[in-house]
């Protein structure tokens, strides 16, 4: 578990420096924001953070270890082409954002505290794309998950204030379950290096490796701890509500770069071979592309028909990880993040376009409005965006009647952009004048969606271009859409416009009733009266600690408790003897 | 004379030089303090590079080696504990300074503090290094008197009752302990560790003997169901006096159970007293947590967060035994409950000291009143944020690291229940921390008085002993390394 | 050495003052006979051959646990008021107690009757005497071979007094330690505390003197001129000293600190606590002289209690 | 079997232990019970002292002497401090014992 060896300096990591620097960068410049001086516009640091992650993807370095012993348990961080790949993604979307909370945040509530755990959050979300060894993996998977709380909350509205707590509860909760997971894992391998982690959990049964039971269940925590961040259903709940909570530049970042740790953890450590796993997998991903498009198109909050989108997007990436993982096809876990990389500018591009919808008018809100429509295109698959490329890249993972459901989850995908883009529409302008610092990332994160897929193609599809000239490609891409505008248009049309009206469906659907049965499962057990004062609450809940208390009040006269220590020495001679 | 004998006479000597001076000179405390502590400071540094360097340092006392004399031992797990206590004590009696400064008249409280916390830091550095039973019994009593005194040195009517609770365990575990060893040297005629670990098992009386021990040690450790003392007497104290009390007083008795059942008897624990030993741990916890989480005093929060956090270093004794014998993670789960004991030494003291602090802003330590602290107290709320975070295990600090270790030995173990147990531990005291958090960075009320300013460079100590609590998990690679020096087999091959 | 009738009936005499003392219902009776079981148990001492131990239980252990209790009994007494009310019945913690207590003691005996050969450290103290300064070996042990013991035990009495003056109030603070003793002139105490003093300083220094090479040493020694100070102040020849007193407190720490000061200086001459075989003797007989002065001071404080504000009449 | 004195004394001294135990956790009042726990004290010397008297031609072992005459005076420190708080605590508290066990007062205290 520990190298022996040690460097001249103290600390020093072995190895290329410039990964670790990468990570340690944005601390300090979270640090910084506690510094009277520049404690007052912190919030100008922000666009600095992700600048060293985002020259190391730009540099795409040969694939190469660092390694420092002294910290944690020992740190390894390598840079694979898919881990650049979405490290330079999620660098770009950080920056993005950060340019754009510049202008956006004129007076945030907590200026320090929201750039210190951005900062933090950020090296998190960084560091699962890096790490090589499962404890560095799962601090910056708690890194990226709990300290993304202070930027859910940071509004301090009631609402902000639910959404948080929904979140950091879920959070702490998939948080435990990996723990789990990972040490059944560490345990049975006896190493911390995450191939091995990988390794063990199919390897047969037999001396000196996990019980097939044990295997199942590291599996069934590690799908559920990453799952939650990446909205797998049910698990999604907390992205409807977290979304729209948190401030514009902060939503984009959870809805581009931060469910993509889910990502990343289920295509680092769910290992090749397991075929159950794999389908399971396959099946909730396609139940919920579909399933979380329906929900979305009830929504009228803007955040949060983007939230059921990111929702859908996810769960065709978890379907194709899955499908590789069915098929022990290396390719296809590449596809899955090429996908991924794809829809995180396009998410961030499309959130962070949210506030610049009430900045605009005249010809740049048409303008902005036919970028929105095209990006929607591209997530949708509209052959010659980039979107078009990653839907052919994870395609060749499927067959029949899942193909089909792949190809025609971009009904769905247009619909629900569609909503995105008609409530978009509607929004009204506050100021004419959107800041360059808004617009900016904007144009550049809807580039990057579009451009960027062709720049890579050769890196994750051996396949040449030319194959997506195709005419079956074209169909595929194009019937989809036309689809989804038939429908809308349909829908949209003056005899039945404003007459359709979906269920009025909550954000996070499932959340709120699943509040309130918790809430009333602990009142039926603590016999409270439903209406209950806010202030007492807290205390009414915890009545079903009455029994410990009784027992502590039991115990405290001296009688008992010096009876007791004299008991325990006899028990303690007897289970000895 | 050397390095090493040098080193030990300033660790064992300083504390209890500068307690002889405080308790002549009544007005200088503070200033005697501080030159207590650079000294202290300067033979824990010196031991510690020795031991890193040489490896584990034994000295006879007086040049009489073992049965005839003492022997004193400084290994890793001693090195590790006297480094944690100096920095604890440090930041405490930096904090102490202020309310318990000399003035120009003296002052009762402000009188007795000094000698007795530094005599409390004497005994600490005394027991961690001895390796002789009947010296760690004398070092354990000072350890107890003085703690003792320290629970009640506020003077009022609950203080002196929960110092007498207190005092009534603390005398019977130290007449059972005084009677394990009676028994120990009467069978084999020594108290030297090293010795007994040779001779322990060949008498029939040994089990007496080592119940008695034990009983005794878990009474004075606060192992449920003995730790009913405990709360009221460590939220009664006066803050710098708590943060010595749980932070580093249950640590001491603990060691001694550390040792006695890892190198002098460990061929005699059977696996039944293991896993009572580890229910018992258990039960604490959750019982622990669920009382934190149903206080209304920030101090009384903390202090039943003592009786869980104490709960779960005895898992160490299930996880390092029962069937897999010889099993290397038994390694892991000793280096994880040593991780756990210094790193919640830290994270404790420290959340005592910011309740201290709160207390001197507001006044008092009811939660509702702590509303939107977190405007007049930046520093003081991180520190207890971060020290939070030790206590609930969450990366990247030392509780975290605790936790990792005995986890991963707990399922290489075949026993999934101890992790899971800590699992749930660390939910709960997320629960039970959650809420002074949260009201913390609550905006506070219209109508709440204006809290009284405290001095940032006062903020600054439990800042730091948060801050060093989550440093032993980032860089825990050094640490685990060095507490392996001089670790005993019975760490590695597991106990029976 | 085989029981006598004598050893038989001491047993019995003892057991029965520690059952009176444990389980009497009068509180003040159970002093007195606790005082009565110390002697006995000195006496035990004595059969076995401990003369150090006899003296050090009959000096400590009865006479000032003893007046502490007495003393401790009288100020509850005047504070507590009535006596707490009876209970009519046996509660089963009682019984379930008894029970655990029987099995206890049932289990220490299984482990006396069961103990290995004998295996004591007579031997090696016999050896080391000669290069330990002193010719009595429990003087040895206690200063020398074990002196790190000692050295902490004189510190344990120190704490016990730091406790104790944290008991003032704060209103009192500085003031005399312990209640005013209004004792008539004349009286028997009086004539007592004029006799006393100068025998019991002579047998005091004398215990401390002789310690080195006969039973007796600066424990035994010390309670004895403690004694004779606590009996000069309570009748009234001298008045308690203030706790803030330059003088009280420098003759407190003297002895610890001058042992603390020898411990340290033996690193120079090899490791911690060393005292050279050539010096042993003398430096073990002015450890013992300041220690004695020390202890003294310490266990009359601990006798006289915090200082206590001026009663009201 | 011929009885040592060793063994009886050493017999002894586990019975004081356990009259000591008992007497220490029953008594409600405080003083009785740091009474008691002196009881136990010389209950544990005894045993240690007995055992170490065995050895017929060594004779009495100091080693445990010694320990004994530091035990009794860490006794004693223990006592003083435990009967300075009970007249400290009844002081404010009016009653010698503590409140929790303080409802019915000591049954062995004045039964008819």
């Amino acid at each position: 578990m520990m190298t022996p060896e040690t460097a001249v300096i103290p600390f020093w990591p072995q190895g290329p420096v410039w990964p670790m620097l990468v990570l340690i960068w944005p601390l300090l410049i979270g640090a910084l924001a506690g510094v009277p001086g520049l404690r007052e516009k912190p919030i100008r640091l922000l666009p600095l953070a992700p600048l060293p992650a985002l020259l190391l993807a730009l540099a795409r370095p040969a694939d190469a270890t660092t390694q420092a012993p002294d910290v944690l348990l020992g740190v390894i961080l390598t840079t694979d082409t898919l881990g650049l790949t979405l490290l330079g993604m999620t660098a770009a979307i950080w920056l993005a954002a950060g340019l754009y909370a510049i202008a956006y945040m004129k007076a945030p509530r907590k200026p320090a505290v929201f750039t210190g755990f951005w900062c933090l959050t950020l090296t998190g979300n960084l560091g699962v794309f890096l790490a090589a060894d499962a404890v560095t993996f799962y601090v910056s998977f708690a890194a990226v998950s709990l300290a993304a709380y202070f930027l859910v909350v940071h509004d301090g509205t009631p609402k902000a204030l639910r959404a948080a707590r929904i979140y950091i509860a879920l959070a702490i909760f998939g948080e435990a379950m990996l723990l789990i997971g990972f040490v059944i894992a560490i345990a049975g391998s006896d190493s911390l290096a995450i191939a091995d982690l990988r390794a063990t959990l199919t390897a047969p049964a037999g001396e000196g490796t996990l019980h097939p039971a044990a295997q199942g269940l590291a599996i069934a925590l590690i799908i559920i701890g990453f799952g939650l961040k990446a909205g797998l259903m049910p698990l999604h709940l907390w992205l409807p509500l977290a979304h729209p909570a948190a401030p514009t530049p902060a939503s984009a970042v959870l809805s581009g770069a931060i469910v993509k740790a889910g990502i990343i953890g289920l295509i680092r450590f769910l290992p090749e071979g397991a075929v159950d796993t794999g389908v399971l997998l396959m099946v909730i991903g396609l139940a919920s592309a579909y399933i979380a498009v329906l929900l979305g198109l009830t929504q009228s909050n803007l955040k949060a028909v983007l939230a059921y989108s990111t929702v859908s997007q996810m769960g065709l990436v978890i379907a194709v990880i899955g499908a590789g993982i069915a098929a022990s096809d290396p390719q296809a876990l590449l596809a899955a993040g090429y996908y991924a990389m794809h829809h995180g500018f396009a998410k961030a591009a499309l959130f962070l376009s949210v506030g610049l919808l009430a900045v605009t008018r005249g010809g740049a809100r048409i303008a902005l409005l036919a970028g929105i429509a095209l990006l929607g295109a591209s997530v949708a698959g509209l052959p010659g965006t980039g979107g078009a490329l990653a839907k052919a890249a994870v395609k060749p993972a499927f067959d029949g009647f899942a193909l089909m459901l792949v190809t025609a989850s971009g009904i769905g995908t247009s619909l629900i952009l569609l909503r995105y883009l008609v409530l978009g529409a509607r929004v009204e302008t506050q100021a004419p004048h959107p800041p360059a610092l808004m617009a900016g990332p904007v144009i550049a994160m809807g580039l990057c969606a579009l451009i960027l897929p062709w720049i890579l193609w050769s890196v994750f599809d051996p396949r040449p271009l030319g194959y997506l000239a195709g005419v079956g490609a074209l169909i595929d891409g194009i019937w989809p859409i036309l689809v989804a505008l038939l429908i809308a248009g349909i829908a949209l049309s003056p005899p039945l416009a404003g007459r359709i009206r979906g269920p009025a469906i909550p954000e996070g659907d499932i959340a709120a009733p699943l509040e309130r049965g918790a809430i009333r499962l602990i009142r039926a057990v603590t016999e409270m009266e439903p209406p209950v004062p806010q202030a007492h609450e807290w205390r009414r809940v915890l009545r079903v600690i009455a029994p410990a208390e009784a027992l502590e009040r039991r115990l405290l006269p001296w009688r008992v408790s010096g009876l007791v220590i004299l008991a325990l020495i006899i028990v303690v001679a007897l289970a000895s003897a | 004379m050397t390095a090493s004998a040098l080193a030990l006479a300033l660790i064992l000597t300083a504390p209890l030089f500068g307690a002889l001076a405080a308790m002549l000179m009544g007005r200088r405390g503070p200033a005697i303090a501080l030159a207590t502590i650079i000294a202290t400071a300067a033979g824990t540094l010196i031991l510690l590079v020795i031991i890193a360097t040489e490896g584990a340092v034994h000295l006879a006392i007086g040049g009489w080696e073992a049965p005839l004399g003492i022997q004193l031992r400084a290994d890793g797990l001693a090195g590790g504990f006297i480094a944690t206590t100096a920095l604890v004590m440090g930041a405490i009696l930096a904090v102490a300074a202020k309310p318990f400064a000399g003035g120009k008249t003296e002052r009762r409280s402000a009188y007795t503090f000094w000698p007795l916390a530094l005599l409390l830091w004497g005994a600490l550095n005394a027991i961690f290094l001895s390796g002789d039973l009947f010296n760690l019994y004398v070092g354990l009593e000072l350890l107890t008197l003085v703690a003792v005194a320290l629970v009640g040195i506020e003077g009022k009517r609950e203080t002196l009752a929960a110092a007498l609770r207190y005092m009534m365990f603390a005398l019977m575990g130290s007449l059972l302990y005084l009677l394990g060893a009676a028994l120990l040297y009467a069978a084999h005629g020594t108290l030297d560790i090293a010795l007994l670990a040779e001779r322990v098992g060949s008498a029939p009386g040994d089990i007496v003997a080592a119940a008695a021990i034990t009983g005794g040690l878990a009474a004075k450790t606060a192992l449920f169901p003995f730790h009913a003392w405990l709360p009221p007497a460590h939220s009664g104290a006066p803050a710098p006096a708590s943060a010595m009390l749980s932070g580093l007083v249950p640590k001491a008795s603990f060691y001694i159970l550390l040792r006695f059942w890892f190198e002098a008897a460990p061929d005699l624990a059977g696996s039944g007293v293991l896993m009572l030993l580890g229910g018992l741990g258990a039960f604490a916890m959750v019982y622990g947590s669920l009382l934190a989480l149903h206080q209304d005093r920030l101090k009384l929060i903390i202090a039943y967060s003592t009786v869980a956090q104490l709960g779960y270093l005895f898992f160490i004794f299930p996880l390092a035994g029962g069937e897999s014998a010889a099993q290397p993670w038994a390694a892991g789960a000793w280096s994880g409950a040593i991780f756990h004991a210094l790193s919640h030494a830290m994270a404790k003291a420290s959340m005592f000291l910011c309740a201290g602090l709160i207390i001197e802003a507001i006044g008092h330590d009811r939660l509702p009143g702590m509303k939107g602290i977190v405007r007049a107290l930046p520093m003081t709320v991180f520190a207890f944020a971060l020290a939070a975070i030790t206590l609930m295990g969450l990366p990247p600090s030392g509780g975290f690291t605790a936790k990792y270790l005995m986890m991963t030995a707990s399922f290489a173990a075949g026993q999934p229940f101890w992790a899971l147990m800590l699992i749930l531990a660390g939910l709960l005291a997320a629960a039970y921390l959650y809420r002074p958090l949260a009201l913390a960075f609550a905006l506070p009320d219209e109508d709440a008085p204006a809290p009284k300013a405290v001095s940032r460079a006062r903020q600054f100590a439990p800042l730091a002993l948060a801050l060093a609590a989550i440093l032993l998990g980032i860089l825990s690679a050094a640490p685990f390394a060095f507490i392996q020096i001089g670790r005993p087999g019975a760490a590695v091959e597991g106990l029976e | 050495m085989i029981a006598s009738i004598f050893d038989l009936t001491l047993c019995l005499v003892i057991l029965a003052a520690a059952g009176a003392a444990t389980l009497g219902r009068d509180a003040f009776m159970a002093v007195v006979f606790y005082i009565v079981y110390g002697i006995l148990i000195a006496m035990a001492w004595l059969r076995l051959g401990a003369i150090d131990v006899a003296l050090a239980e009959a000096a400590i252990g009865a006479g000032l646990t003893g007046v502490l209790l007495l003393a401790a009994l009288a100020r509850v007494a005047r504070k507590a008021g009535k006596e707490p009310a009876s209970a009519a019945s046996v509660p089963a913690t009682t019984i379930a107690t008894a029970l655990a207590a029987l099995v206890i003691t049932i289990g220490i005996a299984y482990a006396f009757l069961t103990l290995p050969e004998p295996q004591g450290l007579q031997g090696h103290v016999a050896e080391n005497l000669a290069a330990s300064g002193a010719e009595n070996p429990v003087t040895a042990v206690l200063l020398n071979f074990r002196g790190w013991d000692t050295l902490l035990e004189s510190i344990v009495l120190l704490a016990a007094l730091l406790g104790i003056w944290t008991l003032a109030q704060d209103e009192a603070w500085g003031g005399r330690a312990g209640l005013r003793h209004v004792t008539r002139p004349g009286s028997v105490l009086a004539q007592f505390g004029r006799i006393l003093p100068p025998i019991g300083l002579l047998v005091g220094v004398y215990l401390v003197w002789a310690g080195s090479k006969q039973p007796g040493g600066a424990f035994q020694g010390g309670t004895v001129l403690a004694a004779v100070w606590i009996v000069t102040i309570m009748a009234g020849l001298m008045q308690a000293p203030r706790v803030a007193d330059r003088a009280l407190r420098a003759a407190l720490v003297i002895g610890p600190v001058i042992f603390l000061a020898l411990a340290v200086a033996g690193i120079f001459a090899g490791a911690f606590l060393v005292l050279p075989p050539a010096h042993a003797g003398w430096l073990i007989l002015a450890v013992e002289a300041v220690l004695t002065l020390s202890i003294a001071a310490t266990l009359a404080m601990l006798v006289f209690g915090p200082p206590e504000p001026e009663e009201k009449r | 079997m011929v009885l040592s004195a060793s063994l009886l004394y050493g017999l002894c001294g586990a019975a004081l232990i356990g009259l000591g135990l008992y007497g220490f956790v029953v008594h409600r009042r405080l003083i009785r019970r740091v009474l008691a726990f002196n009881v136990i004290g010389s209950g544990i010397f005894l045993l240690f002292g007995a055992a170490a008297y065995r050895d017929p031609v060594a004779g009495s072992d100091p080693v445990p002497q010694a320990m004994i005459i530091t035990g009794i005076v860490v006794a004693l420190s223990a006592t003083a401090l435990a009967l300075a708080l009970i007249v400290a605590h009844a002081r404010l508290a009016r009653s010698d014992a503590l409140p929790e066990d303080d409802r019915s007062g000591d049954p062995d205290e004045g039964r008819p």
